[in-house]
């Protein structure tokens, strides 16, 4: 298991798993699963850290991952706050009804 | 009281005046800004006094404090041939513009330091030396005005001050610029900064073409000249003062018409033209054919106004006009009368505003069709209003005349085209100046309300009268006020033009 | 002393009246008038019998190498038209107590008469081109106040306005002639000018133009071809006012100026032959329209015209002094028959038209008696004024050096049908039956009298200048005025002097009789109506000539005023200085549009953005 | 061999990652985040990073996921409509590809060559890391959470105020 004949693959996977949370944050409606697919990103770019942390060998990608997770935790505790409140008001969570900032 | 401190008081008196106008109650504040004002006349009487006329071309009374010694800008005063009809005009309007605005209901106070600030700062344009300081004026005396417009004002007052304000700071802006070019120009050339007007007429300017044709020198002409062209106004930058008189109240109308109008043709005699003379000899033609649509122009349009003060605001265009047409004939007769004409208009303008504000304070209506067969009613108001009807339509024996006479002169030994075009500008002067007095003063009596009016008071008799001693005195006997700055008009062009292309033989 | 107190007198008189007394009742405001006036005429006459010091002067304005003194000079023709101004003025100011003894408030009419008799001197005393505008002006001014006397009537007021511009009009080209005198001479008074006219030869060309301008001012202010129209109108105003200015004193001016400036206008020729036809062609024009007014005040006018187009032909044709003896006969005769008209109106309560009265011979005796002595001199009866005056003007105009006998031809048209419209306008108001419903009488005496002494002067002024070859009287008048006007030109026409005047003479007869005839009875005053109905609806519609003007020049400058002030100034003008700030207000609604509210658009910006960020960090790199 | 494993654990986890994203009903989308996120630590183990892939699983299966399926328990959201409008979907799918395509070429340029033998990262290095050279981002970190716990505790709070209409 230890040395890969390609990098490709896993930069691959992660990559794509970037382009689907990027897609999944545009193209739906309910607030819960835009924050999913944020969580999505950031584990795209947790693989990749620690491919590269497999591959140099430094443990400093691991330790950039960890603070992810940290602040990814701290995020998602936020917005999930915030849409608890909106859905309290709006009794939905369809991001089209939150249009009250408009111009 | 030193000579020379007398023009520092000349400007200090109504600042100090309208800081203590705070302190004090509306009914005492409207007392103690006529009080300063009066005060002004003194002030005024000794510098017409002090002001030695056999050499009017240096500046007298010069008052000299280190400013900002870094940039060699220093708080300078002084008078000469140029702005000291002017000056005596601002002191002597400041009175019956506060004896026109007493009957104001609001904020007393503030009203009467806003026109003491007006005061000061109109009086320091005039007498300040120093570039710099010039330009701190010209921009302190928009903030009154615009606020006597903008509070104190009749209706759309805000919209008008609004565009008031920003049309002639966009012309400062422009001025602004050329004043930095100049000043960075002092120290290439004068090894080190300095504001002095004097300095800045010395400097010269590389021929490089930078856009368009128009070098150095052309630019900073242009520069000048619009901001003092909207000032003026000049036939196409016109149209913020009809809507500005409108709306303001009849002092503000009586100050904007006397004086601020004045700062355009004062600004074109001390700085565009001695600082870019080339210049101002190529621009001259088209600047007299602005003047010449101005003064057409302005008759035409007044001639079909409904509203009495767009009327004034108009014929201020159109005299304004021959102002710049004396001035653009580069002559001494022209010149003159140019300046001669500023005078006139300010005190002529400045009854007339008078009068309409009289009937505004009656029937609150600025309106001709609400008035109508006055002469009947109020005998003493329609002998006034035909009285400097007459003079604005130029009279002669009275002041209007002299002017215009001198100016058509100028106009004439200038280029004989331009004497023959404005000639006709008379005959539209006394049309709609007619018009106006036949449709407030003659017919029948419209409306019912205009039978109780009451005629004039004494307060308004003690505003005009003044005005129309002067105006029959500088219309009999206008050389004893004419001989004070006579001789710098005389040499004023030869000094300016001389560094120009006398050689080239532009001028004729 | 007597200079100033001739200028002073009218002047005060205004301003007591005016401005401090205002007395209530029209009697002694009228009084103070009278007063005013007599003493200036006095001082008038004092001034030539026992002349005092020299001119008195005193600089007006000085810039440069221009100086611009008023100083006030005594020759032989300023003293005459002032005797004529303030004798002739001050019997109108004791007619009109009599006359405005019914109005109100008399005392602003009074004072602008005599302020009036104050420019009127000013005019003519002044000895340089400004100081005579001054007058020139003020007189306009004056007329302008007197016009619209009755400014209730808005009519009135209008034709005081349309008398002013017109006059204005005038003045901006005698400004312009002053201005090329200026020019050519260097200097503005009378007696430089004549001098430098005879040491120095000028350039033709601009002498030329400089007469031809200062005939635009005569033009405006003696109401010539294009700038008449405003005098008929003036018969807006009260009688006594169309008597002293429209007849006597005002639009003579025009004739002073050129007769003052003669050095001047003999010189430039063409101009004089342009000042001739204008001169004919008006008297002709005004004589027909003139034979088919109804009002009684209008025949007067356009006859006032007509005769100062005579005095025009006069000029033209270099005759200064029959021009000047024509202005003294014709001030006496007109100022009297524009008085009888008034007395006859005063009478009949404000009738003005002549189809409505008739028959006044019985009721009002002594008007009809110098009503007839009037209409006899202005025919050109012999021994009366008119006829040495008009006979004087038609042999200059015969002994013309171009176009000598037409003149005389027309000349002698414009008399017969002058003769015509006076005997018409007196038969049909004196003789027949009272055709109007009103009940006349005799005007008061303080209005009769004046119109004897007027009659008096229109018997006596023929004798004045009578011509050599009567060998009855030697010709004063030419002795007195020789120094200014020069040597009467002794020139020779297609008939001699003696064999023109009986010429002249018959056909005045001829007019007569022709229009004793036909409106003596009531039944025959129709006739000549019939006979020529085309031309007469032409005349009585004054050849339409008040509407071409304002079809051609007063409608079209209301729409080109309209235009400029109602489109092209708030649009155009202010458009383009609004347009900024409209500009940012269309932008800032447009931007607002981004704005959905939708967190999923701003996202969508996001990652747009976040791909062109890669492109541009990627440039070599393609997809 | 290890490839074909690695391979067939990436393509699990793209398949729950896109049912994630495509799944109607969000409670079926957290189901299908959670397989993914094991996926991902079968991906951590066979990378020899064991401790993050515990990690994962931990922390970031075990807290965050749990924490939505509560929320979206709480929110029973109908699943009315549940994608944006057509235009929407094909413009930001496009986007997500350019874009992704520009991270993997700049990914490919900046690759630098596998420097040092790729080696397990033991627990102990991974620990004495932690507290000598990142010890203030740990700490800064600390704080971070707290301020989270008190954000959340307000948006608490503030619910209660606000009437539940």
């Amino acid at each position: 298991m230890s040395n890969f004949s390609s990098v490709y693959w896993t930069q691959f996977i992660a990559i794509a798993l970037i382009g689907l949370g990027m897609v999944g944050f545009l193209i739906r409606r309910n607030a819960i699963v835009v924050l999913m697919s944020i969580e999505l990103m950031l584990n795209g770019v947790n693989l990749l850290l620690i491919e590269a942390a497999h591959r140099s060998g430094s443990a400093d990608g691991t330790m950039l991952v960890v603070f992810i997770i940290t602040i990814a935790a701290g995020e998602v505790a936020v917005g999930l706050g915030i849409l608890l409140n909106l859905y309290r008001i709006k009794h939905s969570s369809d991001t089209e009804l939150y249009k009250e900032l408009q111009g | 009281m030193g000579m020379e401190h007398l023009l520092l008081w000349l400007v200090t008196l109504p600042l100090i005046g309208a800081l203590v106008c705070f302190a004090l109650t509306d009914e005492l504040s409207k007392y103690f800004a006529l009080v300063v004002t009066l005060l002004g006349w003194v002030l005024a009487f000794f510098v017409y006094q002090g002001f030695d006329s056999a050499h009017a071309t240096q500046l007298q009374m010069v008052f000299n404090y280190p400013w900002l010694n870094s940039m060699g800008v220093s708080f300078g005063l002084g008078i000469d041939g140029i702005s000291f009809p002017l000056v005596i005009l601002t002191k002597l309007m400041m009175p019956i513009a506060i004896l026109a605005s007493f009957n104001e209901k609001k904020f007393m106070r503030f009203f009467m330091s806003c026109y003491l600030v007006l005061d000061s700062a109109m009086t320091g344009t005039f007498l300040a030396t120093d570039m710099v300081l010039f330009y701190v004026f010209w921009e302190l005396m928009l903030i009154p005005m615009i606020l006597l417009i903008g509070v104190w004002g009749s209706e759309q007052r805000v919209f008008a001050s609004v565009k008031f304000f920003i049309y002639t700071f966009a012309g400062s802006m422009l001025m602004l610029a050329s004043i930095f070019y100049l000043f960075s120009q002092t120290h290439v050339q004068l090894g080190q900064y300095t504001g002095e007007i004097a300095a800045f007429t010395k400097l010269n300017f590389s021929p490089v073409e930078v856009f368009w044709g128009l070098n150095a020198e052309k630019l900073v002409f242009l520069g000048f000249f619009i901001a003092f062209a909207i000032k003026v106004p000049l036939f196409p930058l016109h149209t913020w003062l009809p809507d500005a008189h409108v709306q303001a109240p009849t002092g503000g109308s009586i100050l904007l018409a006397a004086v601020l109008l004045k700062m355009g043709t004062y600004g074109l005699l001390r700085f565009a033209i001695p600082i870019a003379p080339n210049a101002f000899v190529e621009f001259s033609t088209c600047v007299a054919y602005l003047a010449i649509i101005g003064i057409l122009y302005g008759a035409w349009v007044a001639y079909q106004q409904k509203d009495m003060k767009k009327l004034v605001a108009y014929s201020s265009v159109s005299h304004l006009g021959f102002c710049v047409l004396g001035i653009c004939s580069m002559n001494t007769k022209g010149l003159t009368g140019s300046m001669l004409q500023m005078v006139n208009h300010g005190i002529t303008t400045g009854a007339l505003f008078l009068l309409v504000g009289m009937l505004y304070e009656r029937r609150h209506t600025k309106k001709f069709e609400d008035y109508g067969g006055l002469a009947a009613i109020v005998p003493y108001f329609s002998i006034l209003f035909v009285f400097v009807a007459c003079s604005s339509m130029g009279v002669p024996g009275l002041n209007g005349f002299v002017g215009e006479f001198l100016v058509f002169m100028g106009a004439f030994e200038a280029n004989q085209t331009w004497a023959f075009v404005t000639v006709t500008g008379v005959v539209f002067g006394a049309l709609y100046t007619l018009t106006m007095v036949k449709k407030t003063l003659f017919g029948p009596v419209t409306n019912a309300e205009n039978r109780s009016l009451k005629d004039v008071t004494l307060k308004e008799w003690a505003a005009i009268l003044p005005l129309c001693i002067l105006i029959v005195y500088l219309g009999l006997a206008p050389n004893s006020f004419l001989s004070k700055f006579n001789q710098s008009l005389d040499t004023y062009w030869a000094e300016t033009l001389k560094k120009t292309a006398l050689d080239a033989g532009t001028v004729k | 002393m007597m200079m100033p107190l001739l200028l002073a007198a009218p002047l005060i008189g205004a301003i007591v009246n005016g401005l401090i007394l205002r007395p209530a009742t029209a009697k002694r405001a009228g009084v103070i008038a009278s007063i005013a006036a007599l003493t200036s005429f006095a001082s008038v006459m004092v001034q030539h019998f026992a002349p005092d010091a020299g001119p008195f002067e005193w600089t007006w304005f000085t810039v440069g190498e221009l100086t611009v003194k008023w100083s006030f000079a005594s020759d032989p023709l300023t003293w005459m038209m002032c005797a004529v101004v303030t004798g002739i003025g001050s019997l109108i100011h004791i007619y009109s107590i009599g006359y405005m003894s019914h109005e109100h408030n008399a005392y602003r009419y009074f004072a602008y008469l005599n302020f009036f008799l104050f420019n009127m001197l000013v005019l003519i005393t002044s000895t340089s081109l400004l100081g005579m505008f001054v007058g020139w002006e003020g007189v306009g001014l004056c007329s302008y106040l007197l016009i619209g006397y009755w400014f209730e009537d808005i009519n009135k007021a209008k034709a005081g306005m349309k008398a002013f511009i017109v006059n204005r009009i005038g003045d901006a080209g005698f400004l312009i002639g002053i201005f090329i005198c200026y020019q050519l001479f260097k200097t503005l008074n009378f007696a430089e000018i004549a001098k430098l006219l005879d040491t120095q030869t000028f350039d033709v060309r601009m002498l030329n133009l400089a007469a031809f301008f200062l005939f635009i001012g005569a033009m405006g202010k003696s109401a010539q071809i294009p700038l008449y129209v405003w005098l008929p109108d003036a018969m807006a105003g009260p009688t006594p006012v169309s008597a002293l200015i429209h007849a006597a004193t005002m639009v003579t001016a025009g004739i002073y100026l050129i007769c003052r400036m003669n050095g001047l206008f003999l010189v430039a020729q063409d101009t004089s032959l342009f000042i001739a036809i204008i001169g004919i062609s008006t008297a002709l024009l005004s004589a027909l329209i003139a034979t088919s007014q109804r009002d009684i005040k209008k025949v007067l006018a356009y006859s006032t015209v007509s005769q100062l187009g005579l005095m025009f032909l006069a000029l033209g044709c270099g005759a200064y002094l029959a021009a000047i003896f024509h202005v003294m006969t014709h001030a006496f005769f007109k100022a009297l028959l524009f008085l009888g008209s008034g007395s006859v109106i005063h009478a009949c309560e404000g009738e003005q038209d002549i189809w409505k009265m008739g028959g006044l011979k019985k009721k009002l005796p002594s008007t009809f008696l110098t009503f007839t002595i009037g209409t006899i001199a202005i025919a050109g009866i012999p021994p009366l004024a008119g006829f040495f005056s008009k006979d004087m003007i038609l042999y200059s105009a015969l002994t013309a050096k171009s176009y000598g006998t037409t003149f005389w031809i027309l000349g002698l048209l414009v008399s017969f049908l002058t003769a015509f419209y006076m005997v018409r306008v007196w038969a049909l108001t004196f003789l027949g039956e009272y055709r109007g419903d009103k009940h006349p009488h005799e005007s008061p005496a303080t209005m009769l009298i004046p119109l004897y002494i007027l009659a008096f002067g229109s018997i006596v002024a023929g004798f004045l200048g009578m011509p050599e070859g009567l060998h009855l009287l030697p010709n004063y008048l030419e002795a007195f005025l020789h120094p200014v006007l020069g040597p009467l030109v002794e020139g020779h026409g297609a008939l001699s002097e003696e064999r023109a005047m009986a010429v002249a003479t018959v056909s005045a007869i001829i007019a007569c009789s022709l229009g004793f005839y036909f409106y003596s009875k009531p039944e025959r005053s129709e006739t000549p109506g019939k006979i020529l109905v085309p031309f007469k609806t032409v005349f009585e519609n004054k050849f339409w000539v008040d509407e071409l003007y304002g079809l051609v020049i007063v409608k079209p400058f209301d729409a080109l005023c309209a235009f400029f002030a109602k489109f092209f100034d708030p649009n155009i003008i202010d458009g383009l200085v609004l347009l900024p700030s409209k500009a940012a207000q269309g932008m800032g609604s447009l931007l607002v549009l981004l704005q959905t509210g939708i967190v999923q658009t701003y996202l969508l910006f996001f990652v747009f953005g976040l791909l062109v960020l890669f492109m541009v960090l990627l440039k070599g790199v393609v997809l | 061999m290890t490839d074909g494993i690695f391979i067939a654990i990436g393509i699990f986890t793209l398949l729950c990652g896109s049912s994630v994203i495509l799944c109607k009903s969000p409670v079926y989308s957290a189901f299908s985040l959670i397989l993914s996120f094991f996926g991902l630590a079968g991906l951590y183990i066979l990378l020899e990073s064991p401790f993050i892939a515990v990690i994962q699983v931990l922390v970031y299966t075990g807290a965050i996921v749990v924490l939505f399926v509560y929320v979206v328990m709480l929110m029973n959201p109908n699943s009315s409509g549940a994608y944006r409008n057509w235009i929407f979907m094909i413009v930001s799918a496009f986007l997500a590809w350019a874009v992704s395509l520009y991270l993997l070429k700049a990914l490919t340029l900046g690759v630098a060559p596998a420097v040092g033998g790729a080696h397990a990262l033991s627990l102990k290095e991974v620990a004495t890391l932690l507290f000598t050279k990142y010890l203030w981002p740990f700490e800064i970190l600390s704080i971070f959470l707290v301020v989270m716990i008190v954000a959340v505790f307000a948006l608490a709070k503030q619910s209660k105020e606000t009437p539940n209409e």
